[in-house]
């Protein structure tokens, strides 16, 4: 049995909202309100309150990353300084805490936002591939919902998203 | 200091960064500004690829592909050294007791060429020199940059002399810098005779690690 | 009625398509309006490299410094332009941390123009360096020689702070560009949409995404807040870490922080300008906006006024002879002159600010924003040039006015910076659309929201409708 | 010639230049981007032919000689690195300067190496000069020379001592002529008069080091008067504990009197009034040491306080606490210089100072007899300006047929009143022998080019012998001549002299006939060590000594008249025109770092000024930079002003050494030489020019440039630089010594 | 490994200047320089235009300030002559040159460590690692650093005054940083003969270019660190010590008149100079 993949395509948030409280309703065989994507031209607070809990970890990146900028800064600071005795002593010690700390600093914000834009490009699945479901009216103002059914439930998926005043429906064998 | 002898991997890709660097030069300064800017942006990256390793390697690794240059007589050091036997200091006599090792004085030469070999076209050659009375201007092979000062003497005075090194032998206290000159004819660079390579071997042999010790 | 329409940020019945056409006309090839001022700034850029090329080969006396004066224009020049890159981080940073809506139509010109200015700033250190070709000594790299930077030095601090700045900021405008990206991918043809389509990283604008690139979004502004202000305190420290009398001045870092704010206000108030008037983008960039900026630009100036006074006054009663005269000179001295064009330009001329007229006055605002950045960049060289003029020594002491060369070099980097800015309108969307449509999305629901409130109230009393005040709308105007 | 080469290459082989190929050995100091990278085989090395055992590449050896970049005849060690000489410094065992130098004698290696020296002898053909071989250019002077009689002959030279003096008169003896002239601007021959008549010897030993008090009328002995760095040497050692205290007369102030206790600005040419005041004040309250004949008591009767005040513009405060300070702190040194000695009674001025030497009892405490140098075929012929114009007068008589100019630039330093210039047009057949294309050799017929006293041998004896025993220092060449076509003076001199005397023939060279001198010099030279180990010896301590025959001094004090002073309505303001330590009498001014070095006490560079007192500037309207006009009755110079209070207001101090029109790249066309507007006014006693006599007027014109000094402020701001303690203290803290 | 270096070695490279800094001075090169003797004849300065190639820069470049004498004679007039007609005490002389401070500014300014402390106690100016970005000029109170602003090679030593340049120091191009060394050629010189002969180097083997033309003697140049150096007893004699300020005990004898320049700037100068003596009487 082969899976499909269905876009459904609403008219501004309130009818997207509507079908996704029907799916959280059960009324949709098959589909979780777990397993629907739902695309949209802005971010609703509203979508996100009513899909759930669904994680973001990208923080747990960055708290990492400015961890390891610090860490990595002070080891690399002040390994580089002790292996270079000669360098300018103005009367100041060899591992200075003043500037340390500055370019510590610098470095924690550094790779703190390295590993961010790095954990944002991977985390989100910016790159993965999930099909070709996708409409240039999304990035306009029509807010799409993707579902994925079994084939014997297509039709009836099919009836439900236009009983809930889809404007368009695509559909694709995943 | 710590941070370190790189390998000669490491070494490898010092030298070819060095030939870029030439290349660019050639190429103009605007490649000059891109290639800081393009570092400064991947800096970071550089320092984390490269973290040091620590080595205690006496003679320092680097090798360096001399040019041939051609010289006003082609001396055949691997002549002297190798088949005669001739300490290196015999000639560069002043090797342990100046800044330059020097080049002998016609005088040295003809001291033994009066006699010897004087049917050759190369030592004809020099007695024409000696006698109208100049030396011939040899081109200068092994050279350093003019900031820096560097002094046969102490060297030698270290590696041999303090070290109870058999004096006959010098060839291979010179050649850690010179490299085997006993094999080559006319003598080329061998080493690369750069910072890195000073050093190194400086820090293997405990030679001091100020910056105005080398540089003036 | 009236007052409220005037009080909206922009209309917020305007259709997300129109949005997008309205924007994407902004990108459309240019006209020849823009051409000329394109030519201008090649033209003014020319000449600065032709003046660098001089510079570089003869040597830095080609710039007239001289034995007190070892620096002077450029450094100044570095300093404002990092400076200017502040407002960008500030509106887009600091508003988005605390919701302040209007700022979503313009936070993204003024992004750019953060980071053009840090890409601008980062020439003249280089410009200014005697040997430009060994730069990249001051990068800690591992090297060969086994020598590394000095890292008490404040200006390799600064090649640590400018290049962990720029690749943040960088990383901001281009992460926060992404579903803008999308939209010109999906409504362009051609090139553009190649391009747009590599670009946008394939942006679908799913759930997750959007929940990902929230939190990206929220965690690189709240690390680009403490970095703008960590990378002009240390453009500072270049100043405050020495000993010279009129340099070593704890206050430098919140000063030089506030003049950079207040200066990258002053850019944003001219591009804004600029921008809405060539672009036709009037409904976008708001006199309502304006006039938002331009208070928050009378704050930061008032800020900026009162850490200048408490800098001289720290000064006066710190007694130190060598600080002391050096501040009377810049005052009585040969710099007189430039030092009360930066006291009127930075702190009287802000004035014009507190009339409404005056500030929903485009042509007014234009004026002001342009010699209040004046005032900034006097305010720079004030600091540089008088206190080498006047340092320890006496016998070194002198008064240099700068040659046409380092003129030439600071005029290009202007035309350097719009040239940059000019490609970018064109490239990129100026203003942010989904941003836009968002803020049109809340708009709405909260009009609707008050109205449903309002409607509630009159069912439960009537009379007390009357005296609700209609402006009431807290949430969104944040801060 | 040939002859001598090889003797060089014997004995001098270090002097060979090593490895210098010119611009490939030329030492770029850092790395530009296209030199980064070094490649075999650039440079080039040479090596010694037959080096000496003490020679080694990479070492620097010294080698001692003697400067002659002012005639004090310092000693001087040079060193010597791969036959080049890089640097002077002075001969420890020189009693004149114990291997200190002056800033003129560390730049002995400049005008050594002076891009502008003449390379090649120069015959004027067809109006221009041309470049000839030596052989040419001798022959037509041996030509000249052989069809020229007596004292149509006549030589200039500047001060010559040693065994060239005696070349030079034995060239004068050969060609029959008495006309050689010494002419030296900056000279002390009328101190030298005074001395002699007053003392009975011209260059006593002035114990500086002893006096605990020196009053100098413009004597600016650590700058320009008779041996600078031995003064200087000698002052330390004054200024030491026990603390002297130095009073300085003079109109405008030399660096001596920037480092005096008191500076008074006396009105020009009275110093010798207030010398006689002083005197006066000091037998009136009986503090006088010696007593006077009453002739002398009578004449100095005349001169009481008020007014000497009244002539000298110097408050009777000041000169009664001057003859205090003289009585009070025995022993006192009186001396006196330039600006007292060049005006008309400028003998009379410089006696007064003399006799108050007398009075106070200076001499024999403070003043020595001078050690006297045994052989006085050798002593200095000493340069003076009365030669000078004598030898105008010459020229005016349409006296010489061949004039044979050495080391001396009569045309630069003559003033123009002198008509040097047109007179020498007159002259058949003018010869210049020098290093450099200055004026004088621009107008010669024939320019033979010496080699530099870096490359030359040559012997000197210094006229003021500062030491117990007198010494004759021996110049030795440090280098091989740069150019290869320039010859010593001995050696033409002794060319000359082998046309003329067969006698000579028997040397070989000026350096054979220099070591036969100095190895046969009776008295000086052991007799059994005529060898080439006391050769050596001889080199290498660079002097010898002498016994010295010691002098006395007998006084003979006698009436001093000065004229009063005269005011001048057309020519209000007096011309000062200074001599400066570094630019001398402007035979330096193409020395690059003696032009970059500033002014002592002005800080100027690079140019010349008019120094004027503020109120004096202030009346003419004008400031720091302007261009005035200075014209006195024989012409007029234009400078650029400066303002400062080291003046007296009466005066314009413009100094000497620049406003060259030729003399190389560095000295031509640059600032006004003061000397060309002097009027021939002659000091009545000795002949002398009356250099500071002239008076001038000032006008503005209406230009202006920007005056080129060092230094931004002109005080210290109330930051505690230098400090200063008063002598109480200092007294105090570090004794009586 | 330099983690391990780091933690064997923490303690001491944590120490500042305060505590004697992490390096051992070998020598402690110093000077005494008596105003009370200098009579500012610009004999110095020369002497160090030739043992240091400094360049000569012409009247258009030394009008814009741009000259290179390491070692200035800076003159003052006194500030109570303004209101009187002439300086009847004289001018006042003073020798300005690098002054080797033990806790230098320039240093920790410099972005590529060009310059930096030798164990030598030296200010060292390496001019080949030079970037030119001035700052350690800046930073410097004395105003004692020279920059390179155009190329000299060329125009202060036209051919053959370029035979003149001693070997033993580099010329410098343009764009590099450059100041008074105490002449670390004849240092470098002098250790190198001392080390061969086996022994110390004896105080007044050598001098610096300055000192050594000085006529007056009023330069003493010596390590500091001898106890016997000419140098050190005068430092002793009038009680000038080294280190920073704010350790500092008051001198005995208030009088004496050694004392250093902006030492209250706590850069601990390595030149102590003596007071000018005025007789104030006059």
């Amino acid at each position: 049995m082969s899976k499909y993949r269905l876009l459904a395509m609403f008219d501004g948030f309130d009818p997207a909202i509507d079908t996704i409280n029907a799916i959280k309703a059960e009324k949709l065989a098959g589909v979780s309100v777990d397993d629907i994507t739902v695309m949209s031209p802005i971010e609703h607070p509203d979508i996100d309150e009513i899909l759930g809990d669904r994680p973001v970890n990208i923080q747990k990146f960055t708290f990492l990353g400015a961890l390891f900028g610090v860490t990595f800064g002070f080891f690399f600071l002040s390994s580089a300084q002790a292996s270079f005795l000669v360098q300018p002593q103005g009367g100041k010690p060899v591992i200075p805490f003043p500037s340390n700390f500055v370019l510590m600093y610098e470095m924690l914000i550094f790779f703190g936002v390295w590993t961010t834009v790095f954990a944002f490009l991977w985390m989100s699945g910016l790159f993965r591939k999930r099909g070709t479901l996708y409409s240039e009216k999304l990035t306009v103002d029509q807010v799409g919902i993707v579902v994925e059914v079994e084939e014997h439930q297509l039709e009836n998926t099919r009836a439900f998203f236009n009983d809930h005043n889809a404007l368009e429906i695509r559909e694709e064998k995943a | 200091m710590q941070f370190a002898n790189r390998t000669s991997l490491n070494n490898a890709a010092a030298v070819s960064i060095r030939r870029l660097q030439a290349k660019l030069v050639q190429c103009g300064k605007p490649f000059y500004l891109l290639m800081a800017l393009a570092v400064m942006a991947l800096l970071p990256l550089t320092a984390m690829a490269e973290l040091p390793v620590p080595s205690h390697i006496t003679p320092p690794p680097g090798e360096h592909e001399g040019e041939h240059v051609p010289q006003p007589i082609e001396f055949p050091h691997d002549r002297h050294v190798k088949d005669m036997k001739i300490n290196c200091m015999y000639c560069h006599t002043y090797a342990r007791r100046s800044k330059v090792a020097g080049i002998p004085p016609t005088s040295k030469c003809m001291g033994c060429h009066k006699v010897i070999a004087t049917d050759r076209p190369r030592i004809q050659k020099l007695t024409e020199y000696w006698e109208k009375g100049e030396s011939p201007r040899w081109k200068k092979v092994h050279d350093v940059p003019d900031y820096v000062h560097f002094t046969h003497e102490k060297h030698i005075r270290k590696f041999v002399f303090d070290a109870d090194f058999p004096v006959e032998d010098v060839q291979q206290v010179c050649g850690v810098c010179h490299g085997e000159v006993r094999e080559m004819t006319v003598a080329e660079k061998k080493k690369p005779l750069n910072m890195g390579f000073c050093r190194r071997c400086h820090e293997a042999n405990g030679g001091p690690g100020d910056c105005w010790k080398c540089h003036k | 009625m009236a007052q409220v329409i005037q009080d909206k940020i922009i209309d917020e019945n305007l259709k997300w398509s129109q949005i997008n056409q309205d924007v994407i006309r902004s990108m459309q090839a240019p006209g020849k309006a823009y051409w000329i001022t394109f030519a201008v700034c090649v033209a003014m850029f020319l000449t600065a490299v032709a003046a660098e090329i001089y510079q570089y080969k003869v040597g830095m006396g080609a710039a007239g410094l001289n034995n007190p004066h070892m620096w002077d224009m450029y450094i100044a020049t570095f300093v404002f332009w990092i400076g200017m890159s502040h407002a960008g981080t500030l509106l887009s940073a600091i508003l988005h941390i605390i919701h302040a809506q209007w700022r979503k139509p313009i936070y993204r010109f003024a992004e750019a123009m953060t980071t053009f200015s840090l890409m601008t700033a980062g020439f003249f250190p280089m410009i200014h360096l005697g040997r430009v070709w060994n730069l990249y000594w001051v990068l800690p790299y591992v090297s060969d020689r086994g020598i590394w930077p000095n890292f008490r030095s404040p200006l390799v601090w600064d090649a640590f702070a400018i290049s962990t700045y720029l690749s943040a900021s960088a990383l901001f405008l281009v992460i926060g560009m992404i579903p803008d990206l999308a939209i010109l991918r999906d409504h362009t043809k051609g090139w553009r949409k190649k391009f747009y389509g590599i670009l946008a990283l394939g942006w679908r604008g799913d759930d997750r995404q959007w929940r990902n690139f929230r939190k990206t979004y929220m965690l690189m502004a709240c690390f680009l807040i403490p970095l703008a202000i960590s990378v002009h305190s240390i453009v500072s420290s270049d100043f405050a870490m020495s000993i010279m009398p009129g340099w070593h001045v704890t206050t430098f870092p919140p000063y030089f922080v506030a003049g950079a704010l207040y200066s990258g206000c002053a850019a944003i108030m001219t591009l804004f300008i600029c921008l809405r008037y060539f672009f036709h983008m009037e409904e976008y960039m708001t006199k309502n906006i304006m006039e938002k900026t331009t208070k928050l630009t009378f704050a930061i100036a008032m800020v900026w006024t009162y850490l200048n006074l408490i800098e001289f006054a720290s000064t006066w009663y710190g007694h130190n002879i060598y600080d002391k005269e050096v501040l009377i000179s810049k005052a009585t001295g040969p710099y007189a002159v430039v030092f009360w064009t930066m006291i009127i330009c930075g702190s009287v001329v802000p004035f014009t600010l507190c009339f409404q007229k005056l500030r929903r006055h485009m042509p007014t605002m234009f004026v002001v924003s342009l010699l209040l950045q004046l005032g900034m960049y006097v305010e720079r060289w004030m600091i540089v040039a008088p206190t080498l003029s006047q340092a320890h020594q006496p016998h070194q002491w002198d008064v240099l006015w700068a040659p046409v060369v380092q003129w030439a070099i600071v005029f290009g980097s202007f035309g350097w910076f719009a040239l940059l800015f000019l490609v970018f309108v064109k490239l990129f969307p100026s203003v942010s659309m989904y941003e836009v449509k968002e803020l049109t999305f809340h708009l709405q629901h909260e009009a609707e929201e008050e109205k449903w409130l309002a409607d509630q109230e009159k069912h439960a009393t009537p009379e007390g409708a009357r005296e609700k005040p209609v402006t009431g709308r807290p949430g969104l105007e944040g801060a | 010639m040939s002859k001598m080469k090889s003797v060089k290459i014997d004995r001098r082989s270090f002097l060979k230049m090593l490895g210098w190929g010119g611009a490939g050995t030329a030492l770029a100091g850092c790395d530009l981007p296209t030199t980064v990278t070094l490649e075999e085989g650039k440079e080039e090395v040479v090596s010694y032919l037959m080096p000496e055992e003490y020679v080694i590449p990479g070492i620097g050896v010294w080698y001692a000689s003697t400067c002659l970049q002012c005639d004090a005849g310092c000693g001087l060690h040079g060193r010597v690195r791969e036959g080049r000489v890089l640097k002077l410094e002075g001969n420890p065992d020189s009693p004149i300067n114990h291997g200190k130098t002056c800033m003129m004698g560390q730049a002995g290696v400049q005008a050594h190496y002076n891009p502008d020296r003449v390379t090649s002898p120069m015959l004027r053909k067809n109006g221009t000069l041309q470049a000839v071989s030596w052989d040419e250019a001798l022959s037509e002077l041996n030509g000249r020379l052989g069809a020229v009689s007596g004292d149509r002959f006549a030589m200039v030279t500047g001060t010559v001592s040693g065994h060239q003096a005696v070349l030079v008169s034995a060239l004068m003896e050969q060609m029959g002529s008495s006309n050689h002239f010494a002419h030296e601007t900056i000279n002390a021959r009328v101190w030298r008069q005074v001395c002699e008549d007053m003392l009975g010897d011209p260059m006593p030993r002035l114990r500086l080091d002893k006096a605990q008090v020196i009053l100098s009328f413009g004597a600016d002995f650590l700058g320009t008067w008779l041996s600078p760095v031995h003064m200087a040497t000698e002052y330390a050692k004054f200024r030491s504990a026990p603390r002297g205290m130095l009073v300085q007369i003079e109109p405008k102030m030399t660096l001596t009197g920037g480092n005096a206790d008191l500076w008074l600005p006396a009105r020009p040419g009275t110093e010798g009034a207030l010398a006689l005041g002083i005197a006066n004040f000091v037998i009136e309250r009986g503090w006088n040491k010696v007593n006077v004949t009453p002739n002398v008591r009578r004449a100095l009767a005349e001169y009481d306080l008020p007014k000497v005040e009244e002539i000298t513009g110097i408050p009777v405060s000041k000169i009664k606490r001057i003859a205090s300070l003289l009585s009070e702190r025995s022993p006192a040194l009186v001396l006196a210089g330039a600006s007292a000695a060049g005006f008309e009674d400028g003998y009379e001025s410089v006696a007064a100072a003399m006799l108050l030497n007398i009075i106070v009892g200076a001499v024999g405490e403070t003043i020595e007899a001078s050690a006297q140098f045994p052989e006085a075929a050798l002593l200095a012929r000493q340069g003076s300006t009365a030669d000078l114009i004598k030898f105008a007068k010459g020229l005016e008589n349409k006296a010489f047929d061949v004039v044979l100019f050495a080391n001396t630039n009569p045309v630069y330093t003559a003033p123009e009143a002198l008509g040097l210039e047109k007179g020498l047009a007159e002259v058949g057949f003018k010869v210049a022998m020098t290093q450099f294309p200055d004026e004088t050799a621009m107008l010669a017929d024939l320019v033979l080019p010496l080699a530099s006293p870096l490359e030359d041998w040559g012997t000197h004896v210094a006229a003021y012998q500062a030491g117990g025993d007198p010494v004759i220092s021996v110049q030795q060449p440090l280098m091989e001549p740069i150019h290869k076509d320039v010859r010593g003076f001995g050696d033409v001199m002794l060319g000359l002299l082998k046309a003329r005397n067969k006698e000579f023939e028997q040397f070989a060279d000026y350096y054979a006939y220099l070591k036969t001198a100095m190895l046969n010099m009776p008295g000086l030279a052991d007799k059994d060590n005529k060898n080439d180990a006391a050769w050596n010896n001889l080199l290498q301590k660079g002097l010898l000594s002498a016994k010295p025959a010691k002098g006395k001094l007998s006084i003979k004090a006698h009436t001093v008249e000065v004229a009063g002073y005269q005011h001048s309505k057309e020519y209000p303001l007096h011309l000062v025109p200074s001599a400066r330590l570094g630019l001398w009498d402007g035979r330096h001014a193409n020395i690059p770092w003696l032009q970059e070095a500033p002014d002592q006490i002005a800080k100027v560079v690079w140019d010349s000024w008019a120094e004027l007192h503020p109120k004096t500037a202030h009346e003419l309207g004008v400031k720091n930079g302007d261009i005035i006009r200075v014209s006195s009755a024989s012409g007029s110079i234009e400078t650029q002003v400066y303002i400062h209070k080291g003046v007296h207001p009466d005066v314009v101090a413009v100094p000497m050494g620049q406003g060259h029109t030729a003399y190389g790249r560095y000295a031509k066309n640059r600032g006004a030489n003061p000397l060309k507007v002097l009027n021939p006014i002659t000091d009545k006693k000795t002949g002398e020019l009356a250099t500071h006599a002239t008076r001038v007027k000032v006008s503005k014109v209406p230009r202006k440039n920007i005056l080129v000094k060092m230094g931004g402020s002109e005080t210290q701001m109330g930051r505690p630089l230098v400090r200063t303690v008063s002598a109480d203290q200092f007294r105090r803290t570090e004794g009586e010594g | 490994m330099s983690f391990k270096n780091i933690l064997e070695n923490f303690s001491k490279y944590r120490r500042g200047a305060e505590e004697g800094g992490h390096h051992e001075y070998e020598h402690r090169w110093g000077m005494a320089i008596d105003l009370n003797l200098c009579i500012g004849c610009n004999a110095c300065s020369t002497a160090c235009y030739a043992e240091n190639n400094l360049a000569v820069v012409g009247k258009d470049k030394f009008e814009k300030g741009q000259a290179m004498h390491w070692m200035r004679i800076e003159r003052y007039w006194d500030d109570a002559d303004a209101g009187r007609d002439f300086p009847e005490q004289g001018a006042l002389f003073l020798p300005m040159l690098c002054q080797q401070c033990g806790a230098a500014t320039c240093e920790p300014v410099c972005p590529v460590a060009a310059t930096y402390h030798t164990p030598d106690g030296l200010n060292a100016q390496v001019y080949n690692r030079c970037i030119g970005s001035r700052y350690c000029n800046n930073n410097c109170p004395f105003r004692v650093r020279y920059f390179n602003f155009w190329s000299y090679y060329e125009s202060s030593w036209p051919e053959p005054l370029n035979m003149q340049l001693n070997p033993d120091l580099s010329v410098r191009d343009k764009g590099v940083m450059e100041k008074c060394t105490f002449c670390v050629q004849r240092i470098r010189t002098a250790k190198d003969k001392a080390q061969r002969e086996n022994r110390a180097i004896v105080d007044g083997e050598f001098q610096t270019a300055c000192a050594q033309a000085c006529p007056t003697g009023a330069i003493v140049f010596g390590d500091t660190m001898d106890p016997n150096s000419r140098v050190t007893k005068l430092w002793q004699e009038h009680e000038v010590e080294r280190g920073p300020y704010t350790s500092k005990k008051p001198k005995q004898n208030a009088e004496l008149r050694g004392y250093r320049i902006f030492e209250e700037l706590n850069v601990d100068p390595s030149i102590m100079y003596l007071e000018r003596v005025r007789e104030t009487e006059v």
